[in-house]
């Protein structure tokens, strides 16, 4: 059975859609404050009415922090990315199309950085940097651009033969303005794919990092946190691991599903087959 | 071959020594000290007489540049100095666990390339169908979620309770206790290979050869054994190679979660006590394992593909 | 609100301290305990003299003895490798009877010489052994240390099986050598092999270390307990840091005792089941947010006491610490000889707390910015828990999370403006007291930079006073003036909760630490496990 | 010769539409094959000759869909056959050759065995059987040293001689109908001229009947005995090769031969010239195809 439309893009962007309208509209979807509206009084109270994800156990909202968080779990999940995609595109594009020595000393940092396992690396950097955004966001947004990186050179190396790359030059076009203007527009999208792909990667890697030990600072909600705090009550207060888990899950799902489904639209070859 | 194989190896070395020298830089700016955790938590008080004790005993007294110097100096002779916190060869601790780690690493992959494969062809069989969305989307649930979140869904259920399997530990290294670990630590490259299969046998259907063999009257079956099997594997074969290089690195969540004495949890011990001998040499091996398996991918690659000559 | 901290705590530890053991029921002999190493997910050494983790220690009491021992009902040091001691008028030199019925397990009788081998072997600096501390009061220590003698002047053997021993201060020796950091090894082994083939004189022969992964022991028949203890044929100390794991592990019995953190302590008792098998312990830690009493605002006394009066530790213990902590009054325990039962400790009274903050001159309030680590009774939940509380009273509180070993290096170097941690008030009050004098070093246990002058007296009088109920008297009057001072909020003391399968007995309630348990003293009966019971 | 091979009745083919009528790219195509025959399919790209080749096949893909039509072949519609039947017609009895021999063969598998499959598939060989079979098969479409070339793969031949590989597939199991889409497209101007003149032996040898689809009017003229002219997705015309080149009626027909620049006043004069550039090559050419040669080159 053939499904009538492109269901994992279709999914994916309503997941997603729906996580980050949560996050921006958090403050009109839930009367509560995620950090100051604690009442230890009102500790690991079931979902209700007035809770509806019930409350953890310092008796904040479960609902206002799971959207809260996801305020910090996409900013670290997007901007560390967006730092990745940046870094890789930037060396991949001026590698692939300067070459020679530049293109070595590239080529070897990306290989470095491919060898040491990002989650290390980004273990170490938090470390070094101590809890907190900014930390997560240098630690995950340096770790993780080898792909963008490789990929783009790639491309680049292909494209830079043909016929109009060739001809901008013939026209005395600078090698920024080709690069920028030529060569970009034609990697976005499989970098565009990687990208929603390493959001993805980024959110776990925030909880993983929490897990460690070596998150964002609390008070301040994030889903890694929250998860890693309300782990050993997974039985007795179970929705404050399961909504924040779900979270987690639905925006990575989502982001990885948008990826797939860019990439079977970006990529129609995908699509029809016998 | 055997030529190509040892140039390769002779290439890692700079990388090794360029990882070595950045692992050193970071660690050699990291905040605490392994003396401060000698206070075993504020049950007791060191006098800086001792302070300064231990760090003469581990040479950190020493301007950083000495201290690069020595570690290149022994790294060289394959030392990878002594462990600030057993006081035993940091080479010893290592080969302690990396038996373990490497049974948890392949055993996870071994289950990524069972499930995953199979999982990527039915997939691609009916693009776009309903069967494929599932399917896909059963994969890359395994890519959505924490580690240590499928970690312990995976110990409340089969341990606890169905009472299946032991719900921690390396007990003997038995298959018991391994089978857990490596479902939470296989999902995540299962649901890649899945998804790197069916894109390749997407890929690899939707060629001119594969039209070829239609016409020359060839059956599904006989199609998939003979031309599209082995041309999948080519652009499997990264992707599983790539997984395997990094799954002792990725492990260290799930060690850690199973009290399992891989290198990924001693790593993590290590970095929390800044025993940092321990932490460059476990960081090391993770690092040349990556490396190796790299070459062995390329060996392969070139076993597979007719194309491609190791030079 | 008054705290009181009534006897009424004490006597609920107290029984439940002595329940499993006061069961009369036959001794059952053999049999496998699977012990849990509850503090991380590896022990680092088998050599305890060369670590300062519980987790070793954890390990060590198993195959090792020291020249004292620990005992929890007493609260006391009591002789363990000898049977009897002189002590000279000036109490400064100790003769020590040795036992003459230890053994090794490598099978070499225990003399006076080992003894003198392993305290020497501590003292020297090539060892930097964190166990010096605790012999550091033997003569010639400072020598050694110096480089000056390889050999403590103060060790002088009279016979195979009498020792004597010099101090420089005529403290109590037992509190120190009963330390398990302070084992007595063989001497006729090399020292270095202890951290991988430990031998001891301990009631467990070590078998087997897999790192990462658990430690294995089987019964020494040439051990010297009474009753000829061991009673278990087998030992095997599992080592599992993850709490939601032991969790996990424990209900399924897989192991026979665990460590409870407080949400499982509150799931435990919930289950009528579970609720059977717990253990609980005052133990000598008080957890407190510790101020540098240099710096401003928390130099003024008022601004240390507001934040006091501030936070409603009561309601934290009962909701977030879920009872699993006995509220603090001063710094000394409820457990601790000098604890005083009268004292008051700080009311919750948030309008008190403003006052007093006024009456500083910090009207606009105050910030105050915490380091804390992970742990969830003594760290970073903890304030964000007193963040809303200090909030109403005008104190911005502010966590800064940083890993353990920062977290004490910061501490000891003084790189703070207020910290949480848990630190350890027993079980000598009078070594303790030594943390709130002047002339202590931040960087030795003077965190606060504490000082009073009239602490300093009362610590003085109490060195010199040889008579215990007068020295504890002394050492309350100046927990008092600390209670009073308030270099810390004081917190909580903590409850130790140990879970333990039915079929285990003999666990006591060590308030030193629970974990460490004398294992020659457990048994198990024949309701364990099949793979586990005596046969 | 009693009637055709294969007649082609109505055939429609389009990308279905839920919402309407489907997208037809190939609209109401009939023709007939006669045994031996060789049949052109002219046509610009896209005017619909690969979709009817493909169709004939089976292997259009999604969403190309054969909408009506029937192709009778030894009394069956080949359009409505079960996919197990076809896929025994398929190679066995009519066989087909692709433009791109560069991507046409399996790049990870030898030669030979690429050959001795159609013997496995149809003969029931075994592949050691096979093996021989597939040697005697590239000796036959003129490989020097098949014995080596079978143990090649693809990418260490040339374009030529892969495509000559697939010509030795194809003509495997000798079959009644070889469909060839733009055979000599990929291929070097020098080596266009051997392939077709391969094809045509082979096939007169056999008795096999081509359904040769090209672009390439010259190509055409040169090897075929009727000819269809396509555009957009219609029939236009279906005469005599010598008729049509001669006589064009349908203004397309027309349009299409008068683009050809050397056609007009001088054609004769090029038709020569290349003639006998043709003849160097190709002593043995049948007459009636020099008659309609055209200038090389003009390819476009």
């Amino acid at each position: 059975m053939r499904l009538p439309f492109r269901f994992n893009l279709t999914l994916g962007l309503a997941l997603v859609t729906l996580v980050i309208l949560g996050a921006v509209f958090a403050p009109l979807l839930t009367p509560h404050d995620p950090i100051l509206d604690a009442d230890l009084m009102n500790s690991e109270m079931a979902p209700s009415w007035d809770h509806w994800f019930g409350t953890d156990s310092q008796g904040r909202d479960v609902f206002a922090r799971v959207l809260y968080g996801a305020r910090v779990s996409l900013t670290i999940g997007i901007v560390a990315q967006a730092i990745n995609s940046t870094i890789g595109i930037a060396l991949g594009l001026s590698a692939g199309y300067w070459g020679g020595w530049w293109d070595d000393t590239v080529n070897g940092l990306t290989n470095l950085m491919l060898a040491i396992p990002s989650l290390v690396f980004a273990l170490a950097i938090m470390a070094v940097l101590g809890p907190g955004v900014v930390s997560l966001l240098i630690a995950l947004g340096l770790t993780n651009w080898s792909w963008s990186c490789r990929i783009t050179r790639s491309a680049v190396m292909s494209l830079k033969s043909q016929g109009y790359v060739q001809a901008a030059r013939t026209l005395g076009y600078g090698d920024i303005r080709i690069m920028l203007t030529q060569l970009l527009p034609n990697i976005v999208g499989p970098v565009l794919v990687m990208a929603t792909l390493g959001i993805g990667e980024a959110v776990l890697a925030e909880a993983a990092l929490s897990f460690l030990g070596l998150g964002i600072r609390p008070p301040a909600p994030s889903w890694g946190n929250m998860l890693t705090d309300a782990r050993e009550a997974i039985r007795s207060v179970p929705w404050a691991t399961i909504f924040p888990g779900l979270a987690v899950f639905v925006t990575v799902l989502g982001f990885n599903l948008l990826g797939d489904g860019v990439r079977d639209w970006l990529d129609p070859r995908m699509q029809v087959r016998a | 071959m055997g030529r190509y194989i040892l140039r390769r190896l002779l290439q890692m070395i700079p990388t090794l020594l360029a990882v070595a020298a950045l692992i050193f830089l970071i660690f050699s700016v990291l905040p605490g000290s392994f003396a401060g955790t000698m206070t075993g938590g504020g049950r007791r008080a060191l006098s800086p007489e001792l302070v300064a004790q231990i760090n003469a005993q581990f040479g950190l007294d020493k301007p950083l540049p000495v201290r690069f110097w020595d570690y290149l100096v022994r790294l060289v002779q394959f030392d990878l100095g002594t462990s600030f916190r057993t006081r035993e060869p940091v080479v010893d601790l290592i080969a302690a666990r990396i038996w373990p780690s490497l049974q948890l690493a392949l055993s996870a992959m071994a289950l990524a390339v069972t499930v995953g494969i199979p999982l990527g062809f039915l997939a691609a069989m009916r693009p776009g169908s309903l069967l494929d969305s599932i399917t896909m989307i059963f994969a890359v649930s395994g890519l959505s979620m924490p580690q240590f979140w499928l970690g312990l869904l995976l110990m409340y259920v089969f341990a606890l309770q169905l009472g299946w399997l032991p719900s921690f530990g390396y007990g003997g290294g038995q298959l018991r206790n391994l089978i857990l670990p490596a479902i939470a630590l296989g999902f995540a490259p299962l649901a890649l290979l899945a998804r790197t299969t069916r894109a390749g046998v997407l890929e690899v259907m939707g060629s001119d050869h594969i039209r070829t063999a239609m016409a020359k009257g060839a059956s599904p079956s006989q199609m998939i054994r003979w031309h599209v099997l082995r041309n999948v594997m080519v652009l499997i074969v990264t992707t599983m190679g790539l997984q395997i290089g990094s799954l002792l690195g990725q492990a260290l969540v799930i060690e850690k979660l199973f009290s399992w004495p891989g290198l990924g949890s001693l790593m993590v011990d290590s970095v929390a006590i800044r025993d940092i001998p321990v932490v460059q040499g476990t960081i090391l091996v993770i690092v040349l394992w990556f490396l190796v398996i790299n070459v062995l991918v390329d060996v392969i690659y070139a076993a597979i593909d007719p194309r491609i000559s190791l030079r | 609100m008054t705290i009181r901290a009534t006897m009424g705590a004490l006597l609920l530890a107290g029984t439940a301290l002595c329940a499993p053991a006061t069961w009369a029921q036959e001794v059952q002999r053999g049999g496998t305990l699977n012990f849990t190493a509850p503090y991380g997910s590896s022990v680092g050494t088998l050599d305890v003299t060369a670590s300062a983790e519980v987790q070793t220690e954890i390990v060590a009491h198993a195959m090792h003895r020291s020249l004292y021992k620990w005992n929890p009902e007493t609260g006391k040091p009591e002789p363990d490798l000898f049977t009897d001691v002189t002590v000279s008028d000036d109490g400064l030199v100790y003769t020590y009877k040795l036992r003459t019925d230890a053994v090794f397990h490598n099978d070499k009788p225990f003399t006076a010489d080992d003894v003198i081998y392993s305290y020497n072997r501590i003292a020297t600096p090539a060892t930097a052994s964190p166990s010096a501390n605790f012999i550091s009061r033997i003569q010639g220590f400072d020598d050694v240390q110096g480089g000056s003698a390889t050999e403590m002047s103060g060790l002088k053997k009279i016979d195979d099986h009498t020792l004597e021993i010099t101090f420089t201060a005529s403290q109590d020796p037992g509190f120190d050598l009963m330390q398990n950091y302070v084992p007595i090894y063989p001497s006729n082994v090399e020292g270095d092999t202890q951290a991988t083939q430990p031998v001891g004189l301990g009631p467990f022969r070590f078998v087997e270390h897999v790192p990462g992964s658990r430690v294995s022991f089987e019964r020494f028949d040439g051990f010297f307990g009474e009753n000829d203890q061991p009673y278990l044929d087998r030992l095997n100390i599992l080592i599992m840091g993850e709490a939601a794991a032991r969790d996990v592990a424990f209900r399924n019995q897989e192991i026979d005792v665990s460590v409870l953190g407080s949400q499982q302590y509150q799931e435990y008792q919930a289950d009528p089941a579970l609720s059977e098998g717990l253990l609980e312990v005052a133990e000598l830690f008080t957890r407190v947010v510790g101020f540098d009493t240099t710096r401003p605002p928390f130099d003024d006394k008022r601004v240390r006491q507001a934040v006091n009066y501030g936070i409603d530790k009561d309601l934290i213990i009962d909701r977030l610490v879920k009872g699993k902590a006995f509220p603090a009054v001063g710094f000394m325990p409820t457990t601790s000889p000098a604890f005083d039962p009268d004292a008051q400790g700080y009311a919750y009274d948030p309008e008190k707390a403003k006052a007093l903050l006024e009456e500083a001159g910090h009207a606009d309030g105050i910030d105050l910015p915490v380091i804390a680590n992970q742990n969830e009774s003594w760290g970073a939940p903890i304030v964000e828990a007193i963040i809303p509380m200090l909030d109403k009273a005008n104190i911005r509180v502010s966590v800064e999370p940083v890993e353990n070993a920062v977290l004490e290096d910061r501490i000891t170097g003084g790189n703070f403006t207020a910290f949480i941690w848990s630190l350890s008030s027993g079980p000598d009050p009078l070594n303790i007291l030594r943390c709130f004098y002047s002339k202590t070093a931040q960087s030795a246990c003077n965190y606060t930079n504490f000082s009073n002058p009239e602490v300093d007296r009362l610590y003085e009088a109490a060195q010199q006073e040889r008579d215990e109920a007068k020295r504890n008297d002394l050492i309350r009057q100046a927990d008092g003036i600390i209670r009073e001072e308030a270099p810390y909020w004081f917190f909580n003391y903590n409850k130790a909760v140990m879970a333990y399968q039915p079929w285990v007995h003999g666990l006591r309630g060590n308030p030193q630490e629970l974990a460490i348990q004398d294992y020659d003293k457990i048994w198990i009966d024949d309701t364990a496990p099949a793979d586990r019971k005596p046969q | 010769m009693s009637g055709p091979l294969l007649d082609i009745r109505g055939l429609t083919i389009g990308i279905p539409n839920r919402n309407g009528p489907p997208v037809q790219i190939v609209r109401d195509l009939s023709f007939d094959i006669m045994p031996g025959e060789i049949f052109g399919l002219v046509g610009e790209s896209g005017s619909g000759k690969s979709a009817s080749a493909l169709a004939l096949m089976g292997l259009n893909r999604r969403p190309l869909t054969t909408l009506k039509g029937q192709a009778f072949y030894g009394g069956q519609d080949l359009l409505a056959m079960s996919r197990r039947s076809m896929r025994k017609l398929r190679g066995n009895r009519i066989s087909m050759i692709f433009q791109e021999p560069m991507t046409a063969l399996n790049p990870l598998a030898r030669i030979g065995s690429q050959i001795a499959e159609m013997f496995v598939l149809h003969r029931g060989l075994s592949w050691s059987d096979a093996r021989p079979k597939a040697v005697e098969a590239l000796a036959a479409v003129q490989v020097p040293d098949p014995e080596g070339r079978a143990r090649a793969y693809p990418h260490q031949l040339s374009g030529g001689l892969r495509q000559r590989v697939m010509i030795a597939m194809a003509m495997a199991c000798r079959p009644d109908l070889l469909i060839a889409d733009e055979p000599t497209t990929a291929l070097d101007v020098t080596v266009q001229a051997e392939v077709l003149r391969l094809i045509r032996e082979l096939c007169e040898r056999e008795g096999t009947a081509v359904l040769l689809i090209s672009h390439d009017l010259g190509v055409i003229a040169q090897m075929c005995q009727r000819v269809g002219v396509m555009a957009n997705g219609r029939l236009l015309e279906l005469r005599d090769a010598k008729a049509l080149f001669t006589d064009p009626r349908h203004p397309y027909t027309q349009g299409l031969l008068a683009a050809l620049p050397r056609l007009g006043s001088r054609a004769v004069e090029g038709r020569h010239r290349l003639a006998d550039l043709d003849m160097a090559i190709d002593r043995d050419a049948p007459d009636f195809a020099k008659t309609y040669l055209r200038p090389r080159g003009e390819a476009a």
